[in-house]
């Protein structure tokens, strides 16, 4: 059979590897036709790679540059814009790797360093629920691993459709199963995350995994291939045709579509134990001091690593794919490339270690080969059987892609959304006020949205490694690092699509303000943002304007609070036809603890304790809890932003956790007061008594930001009213904790009994 | 001296940190002990650890029973070796028949990760000697399949000669025969729960310290008398 | 290469909540005739060289199958 | 009663890490001519009522096997 380009193909009988399109071969037949848009490349981006080249790229080539100059791995759309988080970044000297790593790393002091990213894995998660959110957690977790530190927990941040939808009843036990099952056996305690409904989400599910890991400032690895001659060693799973349906249109546009072994399934399947064993066994390697350098393969699997590595230790590489180990025989060189096979790395290794290495690997049970070594060339190499069928300057792939700068406009219907203003909904009053305000209240905790989200956390363990201080249902996850001097972290994560939707600048702010009170909360100091920038297709100029929003929003509110963007992930095309999600920048704060010791949980536990609210409260309803489930409306402005007084309600928290002033704190966001108290009493298991200062309706369900609920440890009430005085942070005594109920001072009282029931029944009654 | 306690680490095991630091917490010095060694090391007791050994892959537990460490132990035991099997640890001693009965899928058919109350029923075992009868303590569940099930004659066995080590208190979060959360050897020194003590040594990180008598009991059992 | 399946299904006094679930989910779903459903692993072995399925029968008794649960059966693929 | 069998397998370009652990099992319990292993689900339905296998398939179809990585038989029992 002969091909457009003119090479004779034949059928190679069983064993014998199909001859490929070769470096020679492309030199040789420069008009060969190839399938470059059918890989996603355009014409001027296809012409780009001739002109690096010199001449047409042959197959495998074609197939890097397809991966790496993809949305995904080059961050073509959003490049530009992301430059803000640098630029803007306030000065620091904690950071020791920042955005363009694998993911951010931070000082964090005696002697520790702490590793942190968000990533997304939406889309395989609604073709495979299970399996496409176990493999979410398993990618993440190696980017931290790849940064030489040991993972110590992970989080999960979900939306989905309606949750009486009947897809969710398909993709919501499916994605929580898949972090269940990969989380657990992988032994990374779940300290936290989120999980909220709302039907633009309802084909296109948004699963984000976060994963920390702790390492020791010195044993900082970056991806960068350096040292003519050491060798390149892959460790872990063998390759098989995972998540390669692109290099299968390579492959039956060159091969004439031969039936044989042409089905390339999109679906990855999760190995959480062979991952525990890489874990295991990179750690050792590390600690041995045998890794020169390290990346982990993600989406582009092998593609990605080596044009990674070599361009980043600014060398050559030269690889034998051949040698790469293989589950299914029949993979040629572009689809080893384009492979997503989970659960490997790849070292780089010196020649006199490669004997200790592979003896470590065996310990593992973990399969190790050397395929390939480090050269000065400053080309990356591949053959295929001895034959050239790679040879590119390794950073026009990794580093050199395109970049676009694509149209944005605010989209004129943002007017009317603007001026529908929530302050003119219906709020209870006259005589059936005090009913319908409990009414309201009880719509909001027995929600989906509102409910406990026990069915959901309780399959995630979160006591695993036995360092878990604070997991759910407190406001922030935290880690205990040093048994000694009582040194953590605190996590959280948060977003909010409908504030986003009003304001895409002030909803991503709110979301940082939101994360950054949840560390607060548990005492911790604030330190550094991950991100996970959710969107629609930046070819709609409509997304694109949320998007440069939210990250100009983004930029702007970490210089305000202090707190540099250390990296993070964008996911654009979320949408069902033509329609988008609503923007939703998902943010992580990391946060350190001086003493875990001294954490504040989100319950009331404490009887007779004063109840304080830290803040202003304002009639702010757009975008609120309260408005969408009672009014199913969204319009007007979200809460307004005050990133100062996020700063000052911080410092009080801060301080007044290491001082031990407060027992509990519990910061305010959906459904504002009335949910606040109501997760207090129920997580502590302990009443209240409030009498509210103002407007019932504002008070219990406004969303005002930067607000707080804290129950002062009796006897030290007048040193925390001077503590917020001196910060300048309102703080208003509202009640009191203890008894069996949540009693709303003249309004109406809810027994704990009650509350508990339906917020715990909320979502088993829709998941069984 | 101090009593030397080994923790087995199976590829796959997850809690063998958290044994450890149980078993220092208690008094005694841990030792570790790799799946692949024929030797115990001369170790005075033994804990098999929480976790997914082998992935749990096949049946959690079928697989770690057949590696080398395990052949050690099940050597020991007739010699009176004190092993104390948690969750996975559990399971892989019921899988080499050092235990009766075996651990199923819970009922809810999820992983159940919840702090739960459970009732010490025999304070005669080397791992519960520190407990009074009757005891409610309050510990960690983390499992998928944490359902105890046996025949309807070993299960009477079990009650009639007081080898029901623990019970759930309260409602039942598995779907156990009996409630039962736990059970031991008729010789007292070999025994296995699904709920974790390990986890509750220190009210900052668990649930409770209620699960620290565990430790400190074999200690006990090992002391001359 | 020849290959052999073994099933492997709880014994029948053993609950399966797995098998009942699917159960209720089939009368949900309008197969109100499913009267009992019982789940139980299939395993597609491949062996390099001739086996006698009497040595697969003991793998099976020994790895595959637990016996105070399971029970199995071994048949030529 | 009458039953039918559903056999559920991964497809098998999925990847089936649980049959590689069992296989590698089996080496070291000395059946080194176990050269693979898949591992499948197999389901014993019950009926009341006459069914049709074709009733059946549409069962395994819908609720049974996962289309996107799995691929089913269904027998008479
Ligand atoms: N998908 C999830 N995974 C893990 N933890 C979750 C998840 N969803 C919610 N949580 C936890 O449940 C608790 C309540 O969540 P949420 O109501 O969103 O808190 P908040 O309103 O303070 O952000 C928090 O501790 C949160 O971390
Ligand atoms: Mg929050």
């Amino acid at each position: 059979m002969t091909e457009p380009g003119g090479t004779t193909r034949v059928a190679a009988p069983p064993g014998v590897p199909l001859r490929q399109d070769t470096v020679a071969d492309a030199t040789a037949t420069p008009d060969r036709e190839q399938p470059y848009a059918a890989l996603g490349l355009t014409a001027d981006e296809y012409a780009r790679i001739g002109a690096t080249l010199g001449r047409r790229p042959t197959d495998a080539e074609l197939a890097i540059y397809s991966v790496m100059w993809s949305e995904h791995c080059s961050y073509k759309s959003s490049r530009k814009h992301l430059r803000q988080f640098a630029a803007k970044a306030p000065a620091t000297d904690v950071l020791l790797a920042g955005i363009g790593q694998n993911a951010g790393v931070v000082d964090v002091g005696h002697g520790y360093a702490v590793t942190f990213k968000i990533e997304s894995h939406n889309h395989p998660s609604y073709v495979e629920p299970f399996q496409g959110a176990a493999t979410g957690v398993g990618g993440i977790v190696r980017d931290i691993l790849a940064m030489g530190a040991r993972p110590v927990a992970v989080m999960d941040s979900l939306r989905f459709g309606p949750a009486d939808a009947p897809d969710t009843q398909r993709v919501l036990p499916g994605v929580v199963g898949g972090i269940s099952f990969y989380g657990n056996c992988l032994g990374l305690p779940n300290i936290g995350g989120e999980l909220a409904f709302d039907p633009c989400y309802l084909g296109n599910p948004l699963v984000n995994a976060l994963c920390v890991g702790v390492l020791r400032p010195e044993d900082l690895k970056l991806a960068a291939a350096t040292g003519p001659g050491n060798q390149v060693v892959l460790l872990g799973s063998r390759t098989g045709p995972d998540g390669i349906g692109g290099a299968s249109v390579l492959a039956s546009a060159s091969f004439g579509g031969s039936g044989e072994g042409a089905k390339r399934p999109s679906v990855q399947v999760g190995d959480p134990f062979m991952e525990k064993l890489l874990v295991e066994c990179c750690l050792e390697l590390y600690h041995a001091g045998l890794v020169v350098g390290v990346q982990d393969l993600g989406a582009a699997g092998v593609a990605c690593a080596t044009t990674e590595l070599s361009a980043g230790g600014g060398t050559g590489m030269r690889v034998a794919l051949d040698r790469v180990p293989l589950r299914d025989a029949s993979l040629g060189p572009a689809e080893i490339l384009m492979s997503e096979s989970q659960e490997r790395m790849m070292a780089i290794v010196t020649p006199a270690n490669v004997a200790p290495v592979l003896s470590i690997c065996a310990k593992w049970d973990v399969p190790a080969t050397v395929i390939g070594e480090v050269t000065d060339s400053g080309r990356l190499e591949m053959t295929w059987h001895g034959a050239p069928v790679v040879d590119i300057p390794p950073s026009s792939a990794a580093n050199d892609g395109p970049v676009y700068d694509r149209p944005a406009r605010r989209p004129d219907s943002q007017d009317a959304l603007a001026s529908d203003d929530a302050g003119r909904l219906p709020r209870p009053a006259g005589p059936a006020a005090a009913s319908a305000l409990r009414a309201d209240l009880l719509l909001l905790v027995g929600s989906a949205e509102g409910g406990d989200k026990a069915w959901v956390t309780e399959q995630y363990d979160r006591y695993v490694r036995g360092d878990t201080v604070l997991a759910m249902p407190h406001d922030a996850g935290l880690l205990r690092i040093d048994a000694e001097t009582g040194l953590g972290v605190a996590l959280a994560t948060d977003g909010n699509g409908r504030y986003c939707h009003l304001d895409p600048y002030a909803g991503t702010q709110l979301a940082l303000a939101e994360a950054h009170r949840n560390v607060a909360a548990s005492g911790a100091r604030p330190l550094a943002v991950t991100n996970c920038l959710n969107f629609g297709s930046p070819e709609d100029p409509a997304v694109m304007w949320q998007f440069t929003e939210a990250v100009r929003g983004l930029a702007d509110g970490c210089q305000q609070l202090g707190v540099p963007v250390t990296g993070g992930n964008v996911s654009f095309y979320n949408q069902t036809g033509p329609t988008a999600i609503r923007p939703t920048p998902v943010v992580g704060v990391l946060g350190v603890h001086d003493d875990v010791r001294r954490r504040v949980p989100s319950g009331f536990g404490l009887p007779d304790a004063a109840i304080v609210l830290l803040g202003h409260t304002r009639a702010e309803f757009g975008g609120s809890l309260w408005a969408w489930l009672r009014h199913g409306h969204l319009g007007g402005r979200p809460p307004a932003v005050d990133l100062a007084a996020e700063r000052s309600l911080a410092d009080v928290l801060v301080a007044a956790a290491a001082e031990q002033l407060v027992a509990t704190a519990h910061d305010l966001s959906d459904g504002g007061l009335a949910m606040a108290l109501a997760e207090a009493c129920l997580t502590g298991g302990t009443g209240c008594a409030v009498t509210l200062p103002g407007d019932a309706a504002t008070f219990l369900f406004s969303e005002s930001a930067a607000r707080v609920i804290v129950a002062v440890r009796p006897g030290s009430e007048l040193a925390f009213r001077q503590l917020c005085a001196t910060n300048g942070v309102p703080a208003t005594d509202i009640g009191q904790t203890g008894g069996t109920a949540l009693e709303i001072a003249g309004w109406f009282s809810v027994p704990l009994a009650e509350l508990a029931d339906l917020h715990g029944s909320a979502l088993p009654a829709l998941f069984g | 001296m101090t009593a030397r306690i080994g923790v087995v680490t199976f590829p796959g095991s997850l809690d063998d940190r958290d044994a450890r630091r149980a078993v220092a917490r208690a008094g005694a010095t841990p030792v570790q002990l790799w799946h692949d060694d024929a030797s115990l090391h001369g170790v005075d007791a033994v804990v098999l650890p929480g976790g997914f050994s082998y992935g749990d892959y096949l049946r959690c537990g079928a697989i770690a029973r057949f590696a080398p460490v395990m052949g050690e132990i099940i050597g020991a035991v007739g010699s009176g070796l004190p092993v104390l099997g948690i969750c996975n640890g559990f399971q892989i001693l019921c899988e080499a028949h050092l235990l009766p009965g075996a651990l199923t899928r819970n009922v809810a058919r999820r992983f159940i990760s919840r702090d739960i109350r459970i009732r010490i029923e025999t304070v005669t075992s080397a791992w519960t000697c520190g407990y009074e009868a009757g005891q409610e303590i309050t510990v960690v569940l983390k499992s998928g399949e944490g359902a105890y099930a046996a025949d309807a004659a070993t299960l009477a066995e079990l009650e009639a000669r007081g080898q029901i080590l623990c019970r759930y208190a309260g409602s039942n979060p598995n779907g156990s025969a009996g409630d039962i959360a736990g059970v031991v050897s008729s010789t007292g020194t070999v025994a296995g729960l699904m709920p974790h003590p390990e986890h509750a040594i220190d009210a900052l990180t668990g649930p409770s310290a209620d699960g620290l008598p565990f430790f400190t009991s074999v200690l006990r059992a090992l002391a001359p008398a | 290469m020849p290959s052999f399946v073994v099933n492997v299904m709880l014994k029948p006094e053993i609950h399966d909540p797995q098998g009942d679930a699917i159960a209720s989910a089939c009368h949900r779903l309008g197969f109100p005739q499913v009267a009992s459903v019982r789940q139980g692993k299939r395993f597609v072995i491949e062996v390099s060289e001739p086996a006698s399925e009497q040595r697969i029968a003991e793998l099976a008794a020994e790895l595959l199958a637990n016996p105070v649960i399971e029970e199995f059966s071994v048949h030529p693929a």
